[in-house]
């Protein structure tokens, strides 16, 4: 008996609760198990990269907020690393500058995490731990508040330094937060990880192997759960990285269950950082001392005639870079960020490309659903934790 | 009291069976079917046998109409419907008619008989009509009932195996 | 004096009095309870949340329920262009009429005795008391699986009709383990009206009279089918961790996905409706009905009120299981268990 | 007065509303549902004949009435199924080749 | 397996304790902001005039382009902006226009409740962001 059967095709978003953001998934079921899986991207493009080209050097900082709205800080490193990098004032950079990009850029972690896990556990039905994650995340969004004004959309990290210093009393606050983290992350785990269902529907879904992870160019937790041990903070360190004593928790299994846990553990590193960095902090400068790159004080400008027109010249024509290319990658959240910015010489960059983990974890996801039930395309879509902002541009 | 009982169910029994041989979609009939068992659960209740009643809704619209109901949700017969009639509905009409005349010319002259038994009303309402049914299946008919359970067993695996994707 | 027993043929008017107040007094009152279930599910699991739930229409949040109801009724009633209008309107309403006519043949309470006219009668606190009560219960329970069906068929979209497919599945499936279950109750109780097995659950554990505070709860000697039987009913009246029809983060809304306004709430309060009902039945079969240290309907109510506390709680624990999870825990674990336990209760009841 | 006539009137009225949907129809589900009206006239039969000869024997049919019917529901199903996945229809016009 | 049920339910269970609210009531019980908040933003006025000399330093800067200003002269000879709108619709509350300006002539308040009901509303004219 020739059995010819029907697919179902349905389509799943840009509208739907579950694909976190405007993804459109295209699935083709037979029954409830997915023949094949067709992600459609481009619902929230803005076209970042090309608006970026019309945008002074100082300028474009506020846009990579916007890609990955839930590690603003992550971005804002990546970039402005990569224009001191083209400046070439990498060396310049104060250790206090270096420091407390480190502190936040790991608080930035911890909150991209906590969304991740709120949101992973709400789509399998747990949705308690949904609120006990965002009640932990908002310590981190009034650290923000407090440091750059903005509770998303930070804005804090500068071409060769910061906005502001530390605002007096957030280091108590700061270290605080990190000190309960693990007890935080107890309690998260008491919900979820021994539990039977919790564990059902997580081991063994969307697998994908180390070497299919490399092959598709997955970075970040998804990478480190098919046990490659790649961590761009430890292998190619910036920022300071190097001072730190941590570790890159990386795991086997390749499904759903490990990525789970290597981000839990990532976040109990993360607080371990903090710590540390904030052991280190010592008082110092906030910016570099590139009077053509950065914004003079205040006081000066008014003051100081010379400060005024280096205030007037940056604020209106922006800095010029030499003619060039340069790459930078950092470990933001979700995996590799990586900011590739040609300069022809001008205040504004020739071209800028990013590369967004999020994109390119998100390949990996037909190859992860295909053959599995409906259910677990959330449970991966999940735990690819991937934010669309970053994904379109 | 009970004739008005019955002639309102038994009506309402009718007109749903006509709907379930005259509607288009298959839906609607299976909905009507399952009027139409509702009504004959309030005839056997009113037969005194609560009992088949139970199992009526349980077994007929509870088991077997979900199937049913599931199969044209399955296969999405909502519009497969091309030609509601073959050519015979002529013929279907004489012979639909011929039954009902024979039998009604059987009921009205003749009269129902056949071995006389013990069960009255009184001794359902004393003994309770679940005890007399399950006297009844597992003494006098255990032997039907077992092969009745095979017949079960096999239906089964031959269900099973007709909707294998592959066989 | 021994009190009467109010019939139909003897005194028509008073028995048909006395039972329009019972029956309505039953159907305020889970009404009420189901208006209400919600405003309290809201609010513990807002509080297990860290959170508030509502507290802003009325005293604490009191008329919430109210405003939610005046809210769907007055919300326009969509019916989509392609549904089959038909089996769409009545979807709502078959999955409602069963799950209230459950409750009619639920005893909440000991005989309520009254004088009229001299006479002594006795009422009991029940609508109806149907020799055949349990069956009944699984009979209207099977029935209420047409809702859902019909409305995930009638919907004309893909995410209903998954959500139905899904749920009809689902309900068959632990109906049976639920069925089972309750099988060893009867054998023990030897009757199937619900009235019965409460009052065989009056006596003294196991007939010992050294215990006799404890009483003689079929938790306790069928503690395995007190078990299969909240499983298999909460995946029976969907919640979670079973709530795989309506799985909000996987098929929107799952049946329910193309219902507005009162339709809408209709099944919400089916799915209210369900689990008090599912509670009432839970109390009277394992937890001795109205039996306890209070006065009889109260006891009834504290038991039915703490297993919806027990089931709310649940919701807001654990995720959601995956459909092949939940056939694989229905048939192979479930049903085999239910089977089992009733083996071992027949050579229990033939060895004592 | 409700008698016995009354509900074989009554089956025979369900028997021959079924046999005409079973002969007219061409919806295999449809026709299949006929037949369910016309096995459910003859347990009312059954159980009205039953009541009024005092004897349970009619009773116990119309457990295996039903037995027969699950069966066939089953089995009946599952072949509409399968003649579904080939056929894309389940028109009795279709059932026309000998093997499948 | 039990165990971890058991668990997982304690947790919840321990929540359900009064005191383990986080809620904030919000329109009733308003949160501080953080001095350095960036909401609505205000010009800083002196005596008689605003402190802004309309010198486009904010404009230039701003990413979003969502700031107009027209300049000119005052009987006194001084510059003034004759117009300085935001389009709030367009702002991004960067606030880069606050950390170019070199007379320190705009500051951004703690306002963050801005909604209207009609776009015009959004137009922050001269007199709207003295008075905010």
């Amino acid at each position: 008996m020739a059995a010819n059967t029907e697919t179902m095709t349905i389509n799943m978003g840009p509208q739907h609760p579950s694909t976190h953001g405007v993804l459109q998934l295209i699935l083709e079921l037979d029954g409830e198990i997915v023949v094949k899986a067709t992600p459609h991207i481009g619902f929230l493009h803005r076209g970042i990269e090309k608006l970026s080209e019309h945008r002074t050097y100082h300028q474009i900082i506020p846009l990579t907020d916007r890609l990955d709205y839930l590690a603003p800080m992550s971005n804002n490193l990546g970039y402005v690393l990569a224009v001191e990098k083209l400046l070439g004032i990498t060396d310049e950079i104060p250790e206090r500058v270096q420091r407390i990009r480190v502190i936040m850029t790991e608080l930035t972690r911890l909150k991209s995490h906590l969304v991740w896990l709120a949101c992973h556990a709400l789509d399998i039905g747990a949705m308690t731990v949904f609120l006990y994650c965002f009640r932990e995340r908002e310590c981190i969004t009034d650290i923000y508040e407090k440091v750059s004004g903005a509770r998303m959309t930070s804005n804090y990290f500068r071409v060769g330094g910061l906005a502001d210093d530390l605002p007096d009393g957030l280091e108590g606050d700061i270290r605080a937060f990190a000190e309960s983290i693990p007890e935080h992350i107890e309690e998260y785990e008491g919900l979820l990880t021994g539990n039977r269902i919790w564990q059902k529907r997580t081991i063994g879904v969307g697998e994908i192997s180390a070497e299919a992870a490399i092959d598709i160019g997955i970075t970040g937790p998804s990478l480190r759960a098919s046990g490659v041990d790649w961590d761009l903070r430890r292998d190619n360190p910036y920022s300071g990285y190097e001072d730190y004593d941590f570790d890159v928790p990386v795991r086997t299994g390749c499904d759903t269950f490990d990525r789970y846990r290597v981000r839990l553990d990532e976040m109990l590193q993360s607080a371990r950082i903090i710590l540390q960095a904030l052991d280190k902090l010592k008082p110092g400068p906030i910016l570099a001392d590139c009077p053509k790159v950065v914004l003079p004080p205040k006081q000066d400008v008014v003051n100081n005639i010379e400060s005024l027109i280096h205030h007037f010249k940056i604020v209106t024509e922006g800095f010029k870079t030499e003619p060039g290319e340069i790459y930078q990658g950092v470990e933001a959240p979700k995996g590799e960020l990586g900011f590739y910015l040609i300069a022809d010489g001008s205040a504004y960059p020739f071209r800028m490309k990013i590369r967004p983990p999020s994109f390119v974890n998100l390949q990996g996801l037909p190859q992860m659903v295909e053959g599995k039930l409906l259910a677990d395309v959330i449970a991966v879509i999940g735990t690819l934790d991937i934010v669309l902002g970053e994904i379109d541009r | 009291m009970e004739a008005i009982l019955f002639y309102l169910t038994a009506t309402v029994a009718i007109i749903s069976a006509v709907f379930v041989t005259q509607c288009r979609n298959p839906i609607n009939s299976a909905l009507n079917l399952i009027t139409t068992f509702l009504c004959l659960a309030v005839f056997y209740i009113m037969l005194e046998s609560p009992f088949m009643a139970a199992i009526q809704i349980m077994v007929y619209a509870g088991a077997i109409m979900v199937l049913i109901v599931f199969v044209i949700m399955l296969l999405n017969l909502g519009l497969a419907v091309k030609e509601r009639y073959t050519h015979g509905i002529a013929g279907a009409g004489v012979l639909s008619a011929l039954i009902l005349f024979v039998a009604n010319y059987f009921i009205r002259y003749g009269e129902a008989t056949g071995t006389g038994g013990s069960v009255t009303s009184e001794v359902i309402s004393s003994y309770g009509h679940t005890e007399l049914i399950g006297r009844a299946m597992f003494v006098d008919f255990l032997l039907p009932f077992e092969i009745a359970s095979i017949l079960l067993l096999v239906a089964i695996v031959g269900a099973v195996i007709l909707s294998k994707r592959e066989v | 004096m021994t009190p009467e027993v109010l019939t139909l043929s003897e005194t028509p008017w008073l028995f048909t009095g006395v039972m329009l107040v019972k029956i309505i007094v039953a159907f305020v009152a889970t009404l009420l309870i189901v208006a209400y279930a919600t405003y309290a599910e809201r609010k513990i699991i807002g509080r297990m949340q860290s959170r508030m739930g509502p507290n802003m229409t009325g005293p604490k949040g009191l008329l919430q329920p109210i405003a939610d109801g005046l809210k769907l009724f007055f919300k326009e009633d969509i019916i989509p262009s392609q549904a089959h209008w038909f089996a769409f309107i009545l979807a709502p309403m078959m999955i409602l009429a069963p799950a209230f006519i459950s409750i009619s043949v639920i005893p909440f309470g000991g005989d309520l005795q009254f004088t009229y006219d001299g006479t002594l009668y006795a009422v009991p606190m029940q609508i109806t008391d149907l020799n055949i009560g349990v069956l009944f219960i699984v009979a209207m329970a099977g029935l209420g699986v047409y809702g859902i069906v019909l409305a995930g068929l009638a919907s004309n979209s893909k995410y209903a009709l998954l959500g139905g497919i899904r749920s009809t599945a689902q309900m068959i499936s632990y109906e049976l383990a639920v069925g089972l279950s309750i099988v060893a109750i009867f054998m023990l109780s030897e009757t199937l009206s619900l009235r019965g097995i409460v009052a065989a659950q009056q006596q003294p554990l196991w007939g010992l009279e050294s215990v006799s505070f404890i009483p003689n709860w079929y938790i306790f000697c069928q503690p395995l089918a007190f078990v299969l039987f909240v499983i298999g009913s909460m995946a029976e009246i969907n919640r979670t961790p079973f709530d795989l029809p309506e799985a909000e983060t996987e098929l929107v809304s799952g049946f329910c996905t193309e219902y507005s306004a009162m339709k809408y709430a209709l099944f919400f309060m089916a799915e209210y409706a369900n689990m008090i009902t599912v509670s009432a039945i839970a109390s009277t079969l394992f937890l001795g009905g109205w039996g306890g240290p209070f006065y009889g309907w109260i006891n009834f109510l504290i038991k039915v009120f703490a297993f919806m506390f027990f089931f709310i709680w649940i919701r807001a624990t654990f995720p959601r299981l995956r459909y092949d999870q939940l056939m694989f825990l229905g048939w192979k674990i479930m049903l085999p268990l239910a089977l089992v336990n009733i083996v071992i209760t027949g050579i229990a009841i033939l060895l004592w | 007065m409700i008698t016995v006539n009354h509900y074989l009137l009554l089956s025979a009225i369900l028997f021959a509303i079924g046999t005409f949907g079973v002969l007219t129809r061409k919806n295999a589900i449809v026709i299949f549902m006929c037949i369910e009206v016309m096995l459910n006239s003859v347990n009312l039969t059954f159980i009205a004949l039953s009541r009024h000869v005092g004897n349970m024997d009619g009773q116990i049919f119309v457990f295996f009435v039903m037995t027969v019917a699950a069966a066939e529901a089953a089995v009946g199903l599952a072949l509409m199924i399968a003649f579904f996945r080939n056929k894309e229809s389940i028109d009795t016009d279709d059932f026309n080749m000998l093997k499948w | 397996m039990f165990k971890e049920f058991a668990k997982g339910l304690s947790i919840t269970l321990k929540h359900l304790l009064p005191g383990n609210c986080t809620t904030v009531q919000y329109p009733k019980q308003k949160l501080e902001m953080a001095p350095r908040f960036r909401g609505l933003h205000r010009l800083i006025s002196t005596e008689h005039r605003e402190k802004c000399v309309a010198c486009y330093l904010c404009p230039t800067v701003c990413p979003a382009k969502c700031i107009t200003v027209v300049a000119a002269e005052n009987e006194a000879g001084e510059k003034y902006p004759e117009v300085f709108e935001i389009d709030m619709l367009r702002c991004i509350f960067c606030g880069y226009c606050v950390e170019a300006c070199p007379m320190e002539a705009i500051e951004m308040t703690s306002a963050y409740e801005m909604a209207n009901f009609s776009r015009d509303d959004f137009d922050f004219g001269k007199e709207r962001l003295l008075k905010s």
